[in-house]
């Protein structure tokens, strides 16, 4: 931001002057009372709707199919203005997940059939990739897709699907044979959650709320033409997904003004003599370290970005960077739980639901910080475990 | 030097453990956590029965009168099988700071019921802006202007079993500046209690005391010494939630070397990945730092070498306590950040034992004030 | 934003890279190390030759006047082939801050002898008690009895060239309470220079300043500027030191990666094992969250977010310096230890960069003196 | 200390009585000067041979054997008071290594030839294990000994030796079988480093010294009478001799008085206005959390002490014991550097030398610091890299 030319400048004044019209202000509270990367529901979606009708809504699409023509620099503008006026982050699902693999493995007729609804959020698409045996280990999936003439006929279960309960579509995995190699018999499918034989239940997690799902499959016919790339490469489509979103996150545009708030409570004063837990300079050596583990996944982030430009592939760094974003957000986590200390101690589900009438203790940004620490252990877990990335990158610079 | 349960307490730790496997299981305090009251009336009767709520009094009211050892025992197995009962906001806290007031015709009459499992207290000291420091108190006990009456003005928050309790002790300042202590009924008029359900399911309450008026017999100290009484009283409480806490982690340790024997990833159990393994190491490692500076602290209790290392005691359990639960979360992948195991409740409760009393940071600053005190006493 | 060496300095910086490996053998690194003078003075002239001495001066002393990624892309290459010439004590910060200074007559004389290699200079700033800090400075200069002159007194330590320079710059407090900067003949009377041979080769020196008499135009800066000069020197200077750290940083990982596909053990190359593995992947993030640093850092060099910036990048290098410096000695086992490999070389090099100029503990007091600076700024 | 027995407090006083008088100043000298485990040789082996002379050298050796009876306590004591006194710690080559090994496995003739001068200090055994493809993984050793009548006959190469090149004798590891398992075909010997044929090379460490040698073998003869335990049974041998020591351990005894030697450097005023190192809170924090760590080492060794004596074996306690008494040296060599900054950064070998006339730079004691924390990166290395100690330590509780 420090030398922004002038084309910058305008791009980012357009961006904040509709942000500070558009989001209403159950938008504006689900954006406060986001405790994981998967901000509430109802609202996110709504914001999804507006940000569509604005045009906005795909930075990293295709222009053709409804993206922005942005450049790297413009999306994380972009993303800085979003985080700086607090409004939900997008759900993945539609956009970095399905989306790309129906662009780049889908018919015309499948596009035509598809985008417009991930795009416009009418649909909501949720995941079906793990399996109670099959986490970090995807290949080793079970859940069943047996053909039967124009069908497959669909039996197993899913895991780990994100709001399930609040998804009317599902983009899974399952496997179409068990010749060859794990990776080589497995089918990427499109599905209707109102298609007969699915179940979902929610799992409750240590928030005590149900963000995560398990889905069930008892003979679920799904029409082949649901398809998405051939019958057992769906592992290039899931590789291919992985792949897309690669040098285009702005992780860094998140924690940067994170990390001014968390100053700012800090420095709140705890009783009448105006102290306030800023004045431990150990409290300001921690956010010290802090900040420099968060400009260096900001610089990381933006020189992956710049360089993607020039041509490179980001290889390995697309590791690093999950590695080392995910460990800053835990470090933060624990971080904002010692300054808010006791006051963070209650669990106060009720009054964190949004449009909630229920008064909580304290500040409504303290209640958020607890299961906000508790939800973010899942940073190292998820989308490939830290120790999978780990051992990915090991393999990239022993190779090279 | 004692670095081990003696026969005794060995003995009486294994029944207990008996007990708490017998009556408690996940699902039960599950079960607790979503209750309305939070632990079970069923179950501080057993407690009664079973000698529990009087191991630290003498005898004369109603008590057995044993060492902290018996206490470290009990709260192994309660952090062991996440116990709920307010244990150790009854007994140890406030019964602990009771037992040693200057006040006797209070303690006499209190203790004897509260050994008989009829009447459950709680200790209402903590500030928002104490963070952990029990002399550092805001509430004031000011005369009121009738007779000997007194005045309760401030705020407690974070007071652990207050919801449960018949009578709180509250900690505030007198007009002769000295810090007092003072029993008051919860249901004084004035007397606010907002009950509050912490991360880890146990019931505490934000209290606000405004012109809560007392008579002056309900101040348990009347010699000056209520801030040594209340300091001592809170570290044997720390030595007694420490060895909770290690009960918590060794619980945690073994769920893990359990799960990562079974586990199957890429086609083998997860503890064949060296990884893993040395992640076990360390969890293991930061159990047995733990328990030695546990025992550390109990050889020393009573002399004044015993807060120092109970700081040391509480820093350490607040960082192993933090580690040992995020690598057990880590270590059992999705299953670990749900409610259907175990896994999350105990690093809940580690969480917020970490954060209570006093958190690592306090104690830390705590130590170093001390040896800069041993410092210029030395000059 | 520039995020990586543009082509110029890119093709610079391969020259180097060739240069470096074709002069500097770890055995000539060990020969230089354990000679008189700790440096060549044929690699000296080289320098001179390519034009090295004089690429952030002026065209008017005969410098190239480019920017310091072309000084950063110098470092690197010294860093991975651990050079030992006085470059950053001669150019980069003595030469800085004399090219900075009010004093033209100075500088005019003295930098294109620098350029051309027939003169070392260093600077003499830090002292003990100092712990980093430029402007706490104990040394005086004040009035002598005769005409302008003044005296130099006080005590600089481990001033990196002291050993090898004809002429020293050494800060010290004038009489008006100021601090500037003053040239001195390394042989003056009264100056006592103590050489040093730190951990990793280089040599510095211990130097005492008693009465040293110099005139009163051999002060660098005549307006009260120097404070604000000498602190981007050294800020300056930090950026190129952290780039030397960095290529000390990468050559560690490649020699790491290289051992561990060949070194066997258990039957198999070590780099087999994950915790290993995990290892190597831990020492390349503090390699790229380092160099992200460093470019960040040069982004905005002459901006009033430089300052911040390179203390946030010498942090990182200290800590992460160490970091790879110690897993590349464990992952090597005792061959590590020993003068027989360049792994322990590059470990003390890093040691010594993280002690000089403000260790980790200075510049994150630094950030957050800046930071509680901003807050009171802003309300 | 806080509540000792009369019978302890008798003890001690008896040891510091001693100590107070027996070591020369070239021996305290020594003792300031220690750099590493391993103390300087000349002046070590000085203070080796006064203990002999009091009784006093072998705590762990069987009382007939020359030991001093004394129980796990009183060694502990023992260790405090030399500690205090600063006396160089004994190379523990000849009395816990080679000794216990004759000990155990030695014919009665054995050990009358080769007890007395490991007691007494006349011979140095140096230890012939490691080879340089052979560290941490011994079982994979080269290093021949091929019959011949009454002799082996010995080639290959040793590395690792500590004070190879002050020693007279070596005990050593060598393959007399290739058969089986690579543990099964190893041998224990006793050498005299005069045995023609024996080559020692010093190996120069990070700190400039030679500590370490390399020994090559070329045909060296060997007398079978030389060999300690069966043949192909060498394993067993160098297995008991590790466990010998378990549960002995007194590293509490030496980090504790380090560390208040610390806290007084921390106090050294910095310049006349008197402000010294511990005035920055921050490293008073890292000074109470080393002490933290040290005490949990202190009770560590402690408790595994208290319990060995109720008949309980210290298994993967030894482990332990050993990754966190070395990462605590680690930790406490950083700090130490920390404290000391500048000063610590010349190396300054020769005036390091006991009895050198070389003035160095600043305090003798500030000279120490960078050999000690470069030479204490090997902590983590010998006896068992930390590395193979966890895979131990792992393997033990995956096990119960």
């Amino acid at each position: 931001m420090l030398i922004e030319d002038q084309h910058s400048v305008e791009f980012r004044a357009e961006i904040r002057a509709f942000l500070d019209v558009a989001p209403s202000e159950e938008i504006l509270e689900a954006g406060r009372k986001t405790t994981s990367v998967f901000a509430p529901f109802k609202e996110t979606m709504a914001w999804h709707k507006i940000l569509f009708r604005q045009g906005w809504v795909a930075p990293t699409w295709p222009l053709e199919y409804g993206g922005t023509g942005w450049t790297v620099e413009q999306r994380y503008i972009f993303a800085e203005e979003c985080n700086r006026r607090g409004v939900p982050p997008l759900l993945p699902q539609n956009l970095q997940m399905v989306g790309p693999a129906v662009l780049g493995f889908g018919t015309q007729e499948q596009k035509e059939e598809f985008l417009p609804g991930m795009l416009s959020g009418e649909d909501f698409w949720c995941q079906g990739y793990s399996e109670p045996g099959a986490g970090s280990d995807l290949a080793a999936l079970k859940c069943r897709a047996d053909s039967d003439g124009d069908d497959y006929i669909l039996n197993g279960s899913k895991t780990w699907t994100t709001y399930g309960h609040h998804a009317n579509k599902m983009f899974a995995l399952v496997r179409t044979s068990s010749a060859g190699k794990p990776q080589a018999g497995i089918t990427f499918l499109l599905l209707d959650m109102n298609f007969p034989g699915i179940e979902v239940r929610p799992i409750v997690g240590l928030d005590g709320c149900p963000e995560q799902c398990e889905v069930f499959f008892s003979d679920v016919r799904v029409p082949k033409r649901n398809r998405i790339g051939e019958e057992n490469k769906g592992w290039n489509v899931a590789k291919y997904v992985l792949e897309f979103e690669r040098g285009g996150s702005s992780f860094g545009a998140w924690l940067v003004p994170a990390l001014e708030k968390l100053r700012a409570r800090s420095s709140l004063a705890l009783d009448d003599s105006g102290r306030s837990v800023a004045d431990d300079v150990h409290i300001q050596r921690r956010l010290t370290e802090l900040e420099i583990d968060v400009r260096a996944v900001e610089h990381t982030e933006k020189r992956v970005n710049a360089n993607l430009k020039h041509g490179e592939n980001p290889g390995p760094m697309a590791s690093l960077l999950k590695i080392i974003s995910s460990e800053v957000m835990q470090k933060f986590s624990e971080l904002q739980l010692d300054i808010v200390g006791l006051d963070a101690l209650p669990l106060q589900t009720a009054a964190l639901a949004v449009g909630s009438d229920i008064a909580g203790f304290g500040e409504e940004s303290d209640m958020l910080v607890m299961p906000y620490y508790l939800n973010t252990r899942a940073a190292s877990i998820y989308a490939g475990s830290n120790e999978v990335q780990r051992s990915l990158l090991a393999k990239a610079i022993l190779a090279s | 030097m004692q670095y081990q349960y003696n026969e005794e307490q060995s003995q009486f730790k294994d029944m207990l453990r008996k007990f708490v496997q017998d009556k408690y299981g996940y699902d039960c305090h599950l079960a607790l956590c979503k209750s309305e009251q939070g632990y079970s009336e069923e179950h501080w009767q057993q407690f009664a029965e079973l000698g529990l709520l009087g191991l630290p009094f003498s005898e004369n009211v109603g008590g057995l009168g044993v060492d902290s050892g018996f206490l470290m025992a009990i709260a192994e197995e309660f952090g062991r099988g996440l116990v709920l009962e307010p244990y150790i906001a009854t007994v140890v806290l406030a019964g602990g700071l009771l037992a040693k007031a200057d006040n006797s015709d209070l303690s006499n009459v209190l203790l004897p019921k509260l050994v008989a499992g009829d009447l459950k207290l709680c200790l209402a000291w903590e500030e928002r802006a104490s963070r952990g420091n029990p002399l550092d108190v805001n509430a004031t006990a000011t005369r009121s202007h009738i007779g000997d009456n007194l005045l309760i003005n401030g705020e407690k928050c974070v007071v652990l079993g207050a919801s449960s309790a018949d009578k709180l002790i509250v900690t505030a300042v007198a007009e002769d500046g000295g810090l007092n202590a003072y029993l008051i009924d919860c249901d004084a008029v004035g007397l606010h209690v907002q009950a509050q359900t912490l991360a880890d399911g146990q019931r505490a309450g934000q209290i606000r005391f405004c012109n809560v008026e007392i008579s002056a017999d309900a101040a348990l100290f009347s010699d000056g010494k209520a801030a040594a009484t209340l300091q001592e009283t809170l570290h044997e409480a720390l030595l007694v939630m420490a060895a909770d806490g290690l009960g918590a982690m060794d619980q945690l340790l073994a769920l893990s070397l359990d799960y990562c024997k079974t586990r199957q990833q890429f086609g083998v159990p997860i503890a064949t990945f060296q990884t893993l393994q040395h992640r076990l190491s360390d969890m293991m490692i930061a159990c047995e730092k733990t328990r030695s500076l546990l025992w550390a602290a109990f050889q020393v209790q009573g002399s004044s070498e015993f807060g120092e290392r109970v700081a040391m005691l509480k820093a350490q359990i607040g960082s192993a306590g933090r580690y040992v639960g995020q690598q057990a979360v880590q270590l059992h992948g999705g299953i670990g950040m749900t409610e259907e195991l175990s896994v999350g409740a105990y690093f809940k409760r580690l969480t917020v034992l970490d954060l209570l009393c006093g958190n690592r940071d306090y104690q830390l600053n705590y130590l170093a004030q001390r040896q800069t005190q041993l410092t210029v006493d030395a000059a």
